[in-house]
């Protein structure tokens, strides 16, 4: 039942609303409102009970294993959440004065500097607000970059970025934001980048690459140096997206492996929340050349006192992406978390949710399920293919998914990467136990058997959750947007 | 190992299943060259005990403000039942609602949020979320530019009555795409944009941007600014603010025909000021361009015994469809700040928010009241405004800001690096956060202030310093 | 699953250990441990997905209409929680001297004084942990003020006390501990004391009586004054079971009733969280006479400054009942929730409370439910015998009450008090919507429907909880208190 | 209304219902002379906002302490995950779990923490809560009269090293039913109890009280104490530190045959100190007593279809069943706290609760070194101690507690009224919380103040005061 429906017309929460108000009023009638907001009018006890009860209808990390690909849905530390929600930082303005700001000012401080070393980037600016604004900036930053060459005249010719066919949609979708064309690279049949087609793609009009590595197929490009010269000796940068930074911290950093720009999703290998769906950040590193260009604000110390650092101090920078700067608490998590791990912490990230990946991945291979790539090590995750299932069986991906659902694990991620037919993209991460995951393996099996012997109850699932699979055709064709209001 | 739970034994026997002989073997494809020689600069891992004497000793740093900066971010009451609800698991450690069936919490809470905001705005939708009020107004510029088919100038008149963050942030991000933003100047005595300055033949132009209340916190003539961008085939983009909304005309209610997109800051909806962030992005629009509308969209449904339920809708406009095509490059929205919001908002409801605004309104008006009686401020603009103000000083605004600062009181923002020609004014807020003995702290810390810098510069000024 | 069958040994939760431990110790072995006790070995996420998990199969206020007859069961502002639960009063040592003390000790002192205000007692002590410890404290104070007759010589005779039959089974249990007899009064058939039983039942043996009111029948004893009299010419004292202050919270005092002490049960009229059985608190109100006898500690406000008042400040005190001042937390929401009513606040709790519970006694009376005092007005609670049910139908409370789980309600109090055969206790509380109520009503109707046309459907309820009904009869005889542990 | 949902409309409609014309009407079996004036001295309700702010500000007034007291109330590091799930809703707003089914959540937790604290301690069988450690004492004695049939003394040996509180509630509570509690003194050497000293003929006694460690922080020697009590056919009630069980040999163990009963404030597991409450009392025992033990008890069970469950068994010890000749006639216990202990003790695991033991043992003696080094405290008894130490100062301890708790640093706690022959004497305690820092902090404040008050006492005094 939704709120609406349980909201009667002049019920009052008055706990929650300024007892006496001033009615004092200097505004003229014409700016004034004369109807009244479709807002619940329910009582304290109504939202609690609604949203309460809303938030079980989830899975979650917190309930549920939850292998979702791409997106490293690792435990989240409750201390990282309790600590950044001390009033110190609740309670503090954004335009609070240095004076007022040396506490949070320091923390982010500290964690330019932590993303410095884990990354071996040059500098560090944090404010993009998620992945794909960390793109953007890293993009905006390409283009500034040659906007810069030859003397400030620019370099007109390099429209165009490159993006392996594996990329996820962020990464095209940011470079047509920039303004930049979009050329995809093929990859080979071992997950790695098509070097010939690379050789060919290249020229005066590359502005750059937009890598990820592990790439989104689950395996390390070992050619990523190859990569990098070619690219670089075209005039190109190369861009590396972050977002499989969990399965090599510590381990290599993308610094070493020739890249110019990087962005980091904290909300995956920093393990803040994500949310429901956000907010994550998308900090960015990037080498020596694109310092000039890093979006402020960023924080600096000088004579031991923290201050911000804005375009009066970097003229050059692409400027802000945000009205002040980013999504600070989940910054402040960040750094909680970072500091949680430490040194030592963060290389066992790498260690054991590359243990996991491939722990998996073998015993869903002996189990006789297809992988993508059966001849390479799995990174942090790694893809099955149900094409034999979907072809044979009639059961395709989306219904091993929804199956899932009823044995209490979430779906990994399905049909991305779009060039793998029926896949499952499988990261486990380093925080589940061994046991999590052979529950995992056995329900795989499990919905095997039953594809082979009662495909409908396979493609009928789920049945156990608070709905059945629901219609999104005629969600997306009989839009019902808003509740009862207007039209209804 | 934080976080890890894996015994010697369990990795022995993961290693035996997978046939290597050691977690470092299954690195083994990545070149020698690149392994990195461990990390320097991060340093060691502590116990959450440990972080947390850490963390509580900066947090303290900050702390016991007395607040009267707004400027984009407003300290309002949040109900307890906000976040604690908000941050439960199943909320806080959940993802975008890609397998509906497992997500119905999120999703109905996201379409009951939908409707709140599309009713607060007048529009006829909302979308789940942008990441702050400044890139949602971006995002509301590429929009206009999508949607508006009869211009062609890729032209946005942007009045410097917006938040001059909001306008360097769309600028940032719409550049590239050789769209301009040029600017509209404000009235000096009103502060605000007078539609009789604006030009007869403005020339072909995409959007008109109207914030409302404005960055100076004075209330623009919303009606006949719609109207007039209208006429000239434009499209109007509003920038609200939804507290306000309670009071003020909604901007689907603007003018003749009412503005085209609504976007704004989320924050005053049950986020703390937190530094700046994470707020979230509002964005609401007519049906017409709900195509065009950047962002995640739920939609009700049925499933397969004809149940009622909630799916992700329109996802061929996003990115994981779309790629390089796609209204934008968005994906990881602020999931969890709408969740805080739709919680804020049904428990203040209609009255409640109406009397947020209200007792704000009045605040700043009785503030403003007792900071002219001091004599030594006044009000720099003669329009009504909603719970803010512009107001200029006697005596200098830093030396203003670092003795209150001093005091751990924040009197307001400082915005001459984006107004120099205001001179010595400070945006000054007060919100129903705001007693009236805070008021009169305030009030009673300036008129000393003045007492002493006076006494300073007077000859009788002793020679101890 | 138990959290023992998720443990593995040698896992070790580091980020919540003292990371350098001193190994230096002076304890001798002989006082040494040699054995690792049974605690779980979890990673914290396995500790927060079990125990996250766990809280799902309750049934709470927060996502259930929960009419749990004679325990209040309305909704816990989460205000209350929060603001208790700031750092300033969380890390308040017990022992902390008054110049570290202020702040909690004047939330004590109103919280006192408000409470005196309620009940209309003369002096107020916070310190017992619940109901039944109010209870001791008030039948010891009982004892001392007869010890204290006579110039001190004491009133040995004095060994009964009277208790209606209807009473809560702390009365009876509590007078037992402090050493006295129970006499039952029996209860009329509608609902009153038995005046005639109760003159017979007086006497120079009578230290005292103890009685709810309204009684936990859901009526207001209205001869009260009368008993009262009756009570106090014998020589006995008053005490008043205040278990249902909610039903008259501001429109009757106990002390304008007669009484000489009363408990007060916070956690149910001052809406104090239940925790899944507590903590509660018991505060303990007394007219004049009593009052040198009150338990220690108590607060005082001596030249502005608030104190602690011990055993030293009033030796006639029975003394302390806890190791330092009773539930101090639980006293510190109370007073939140009495300053967020406030005082026309306290009078609608009882108005909406009767409301609510009158509604509902009509309208099952009107579906056809017998009502145990049909002629009376119901409190804020009222009761429904199913013993036609039973007898015709062969479903008894029991059946009802599981079935109702089904429809999403929790069960009223079932088969107390005693005297009511096949009798439902049901307690809407003040805080619960006309719609709410209604669902429940309709379920009630629902569920007969069923009992008439299949019985065997309820009695085989609840079919949609983690679990079918549980055999109580074999966990009472094969005893299995704890898991897997030197037994097993 | 605060927290009330009815609008105007409701209420009509449902005194239509009813057939009364108002609410008030529904009172009307309330004698007229008993109907109350109304409320005089509570005073307005307030918001949530305006509450908000005043317990902040009483709460700040309190703050910030560095708190070296022990005496039964420990300040251990809580891990955030344990009250953020102890406070979900569904644990949190349950009552007792009267209907299994409905409850399976707490009850398995109860199950599980059972099963916890009967390992801890080395007993059989664990109760769900008591009250506090003071009135676990209490209810242990009754039980112990219950249990022992071979004795009909109903004679207590209770050590006057047991918490004074304690012995103190112990007393008021079993003192209605002739139970005398005879006090055992203890050496003044090592601050035990010598089992030397013991008498050799005691006479008939129920049950004889051991405290590890006591009150003074030191060990017992509780193997001779159990076997000597056991000879002479009476019970062993262990009252014990539940962290320093990870440590300490379990009561279980003690003497030949182990203790009877052991029961204990379980504070240190997870719940702050918070004013000393709510904290919980724990109690197991051996099996063969289970049926005269007090409180809830959860057992392990099967439902219709044979599936594993959980529910309250052996109720018919308890008052709602046997009223006046239950147990006891606790009701509603310590619930929620067990639920923080329980999640407290699978975060922290048995290495961890051995480490906390450890460290608090470890930074104790540290403390107890460098008070020393100051040479103006010593150690007064000489026997090993587990996390705290009664120590001697040279200044008069009052003055000492005036000066540290104005700088907000709670030295220790006072214990002359309890005894005073022991001089000027407090107890301290140095929990796993304690940084060395902290420590160096106290013990260079004592040595300044030591020097203050000397040169204060010194002819050179000036005479400025
Ligand atoms: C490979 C990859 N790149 C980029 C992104 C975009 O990050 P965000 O969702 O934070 O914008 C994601 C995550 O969704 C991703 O998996
Ligand atoms: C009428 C009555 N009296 C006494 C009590 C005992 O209170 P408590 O459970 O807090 O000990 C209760 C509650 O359970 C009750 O309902």
């Amino acid at each position: 039942m939704l709120i609406f429906e349980q909201s009667r017309t002049g019920r009052v929460n008055t706990a929650q609303q300024p007892t006496t108000v001033d009615s004092r009023s200097n505004i003229p009638n014409e700016f004034l409102r004369t109807d009244k907001p479709l807002l619940p009018e329910v009582s304290e006890m109504q939202a609690v009970r609604h949203y309460t009860r809303l938030s079980t209808k989830n899975f979650s990390i917190d309930t549920h294993f939850y292998p979702l690909g791409s997106c490293t849905m690792k435990y989240n530390p409750r201390g990282c959440n309790t600590l950044s929600m001390l009033p110190g930082f609740l309670n503090r303005h954004p335009d609070s004065p240095a004076n007022m700001s040396q506490g949070f000012l320091s923390c982010m401080y500290d964690l330019q500097e932590i993303l410095k070393d884990v990354t071996g980037m040059k500098e560090v600016s944090l404010s993009p607000m998620a992945g794909a604004q960390g793109e953007f900036a890293g993009v905006a930053m390409i283009r500034a970059y040659h906007d810069a060459q030859n003397g400030g005249k620019g370099d007109p010719a390099r429209t165009e970025i490159l993006v392996p066919d594996a990329a996820h949609g962020t990464n095209p979708a940011t470079a047509t934001m920039c303004n930049f064309k979009v050329r995809e690279i093929p990859t080979n049949k071992d997950g790695d980048v098509d070097i010939e087609a690379l050789k060919a793609a290249v020229g005066p009009h590359t502005a750059g690459i937009m890598l990820t590595n592990p790439s989104t197929l689950g395996v390390f490009e070992r050619k990523i140096k190859e990569i990098a010269d070619i690219v670089h000796k075209a005039g190109g940068l190369l861009y590396y997206d972050g977002a499989n930074l969990n399965a090599i911290l510590g381990k290599v950093k993308p610094g070493d492996m020739g890249f110019d720009v990087i962005h980091m999703n904290l909300h995956k290998t920093f393990s803040t929340p994500h949310g429901g769906g956000g907010p994550g950040a998308g900090p960015v590193g990037v080498s020596s050349r694109l310092i000039p260009f890093l979006p402020v604000p960023m924080v600096t110390k000088v004579d031991n006192e923290y201050q911000l650092v804005t375009q009066k101090n970097i003229p050059t920078s692409i400027g802000r992406l945000s009205a002040f700067m980013g999504n600070a608490g989940v910054l402040l998590r960040a750094y909680i978390y970072a500091r949680l791990l430490g040194k030592e912490g963060m290389h066992r990230v790498a260690e054991y949710a590359t243990l996991n990946a491939n722990y998996m991945m073998k015993k869903l291979e002996k189990a006789g399920f297809q992988l993508a790539f059966a001849n390479r090590k799995a990174t942090h995750e790694f893809i099955v293919t149900l094409k034999k299932q979907a072809k044979e069986l009639n059961v395709s991906a989306m219904d091993f998914a929804k199956r899932l659902l009823d044995y209490g694990y979430h779906a990994p991620t399905t049909y991305f990467p779009l060039l793998v037919p029926e896949c499952f993209l499988i990261e486990p991460t380093e925080t589940e136990t061994q046991d999590e995951l052979d529950g995992f393996i056995d329900a795989m099996i499990a919905i095997q058997k039953e594809a082979e012997t009662d495909a409908d109850k396979v493609k009928g699932a789920p049945y156990t959750l608070p709905v059945r699979r629901l219609d999104d055709v005629k969600a997306a064709k009989e839009l019902d947007l808003t509740w009862n209001f207007k039209k209804k | 190992m934080p976080f890890i739970p894996h015994t010697e034994e369990d990795v022995k026997s993961m290693l035996a299943t997978i046939g290597v002989n050691s977690i470092d073997d299954l690195f083994d494809e990545i070149p020698a060259e690149l392994r990195s020689e461990g990390l320097t600069k991060v340093p060691k891992g502590v116990s959450e005990m440990e972080i947390s004497r850490i963390m509580h000793a900066r947090a303290e740093q900050d702390s016991r403000a007395l607040c009267f900066a707004g400027a984009g971010a407003y300290e309002h009451h949040i109900p307890a039942a906000v976040w604690e609800i908000t941050t439960r698991g199943e909320f806080y450690s959940a993802y975008t609602p890609y397998q509906a069936e497992a997500s119905q919490g999120t999703l109905q809470l996201l379409y009951e949020y939908q409707t709140m905001m599309a009713s607060l705005t007048g529009m006829d939708v909302s979308n789940a979320s942008l990441y702050d009020g400044a890139s949602a107004l971006a995002e509301a510029v590429l929009m206009a530019v999508r949607a508006n088919r009869k211009s062609k100038s890729k032209r946005i008149l942007m009045p410097r009555t917006v938040h001059p963050n909001y306008r360097k942030v769309a600028h940032n991000i719409v550049k590239g795409q050789g769209i301009t933003l040029e600017e509209l100047d404000f009235d000096m005595q009103g502060g605000h944009i007078n539609p009789d300055s604006l030009p007869k033949d403005p020339g072909d132009f995409t959007a008109l941007v109207i914030p409302q209340p404005n960055y100076f916190g004075v209330l623009e003539d919303i009606d006949a600014l719609t109207n007039w961008a209208h006429e000239h085939n434009a499209l109007v983009i509003a920038v609200v603010n939804p507290t306000s909304l309670a009071l003020l005309k909604a901007p689907g209610s603007w003018g003749n025909e009412g503005a085209d997109i609504t976007c704004g800051e989320g924050q005053p909806l049950g986020a703390p000021l937190s530094s700046g962030g994470p707020y979230f992005g509002f964005m609401a629009c007519r049906e017409q361009f709900v195509r065009q509308m950047p962002g995640r969209i739920i939609g009700r449904t049925v499933d397969l015994d004809g149940k009622e339920g909630f799916a992700l809708t329109l996802q061929a406009r996003e990115q994981h469809i779309r790629r390089s095509k796609a209204t934008s490059n968005i994906c990881t929205n602020q999931g969890l700040l709408v969740t805080a919001a739709t919680i804020y908002m049904a428990l203040v409801g209609p009255d409640g928010l109406a009397k947020v605004a209200q007792s704000s309104h009045a605040n700043t008006q009785n503030l403003i009241s007792k900071l002219e009686a001091t004599g030594n401020a006044s009000r720099l603009f003669n329009r009504p405004v909603f719970h803010e103000s512009l107001m200029k000083f006697e005596i200098q605004t830093d030396e203003l800001m670092n003795a209150m600062s001093a005091q751990r009181i924040l009197p307001g923002v400082i915005i001459s690096d984006d107004y120099p020609e205001l001179g010595n004014v400070m945006l000054v807020c007060a919100t129903e956060t705001k007693s009236e003995e805070d008021l009169q702290t305030y009030a009673d810390l300036l008129a000393e202030m003045t007492k002493n810098s006076e006494s300073s510069k007077s000859p009788s000024k002793s020679s101890m310093a």
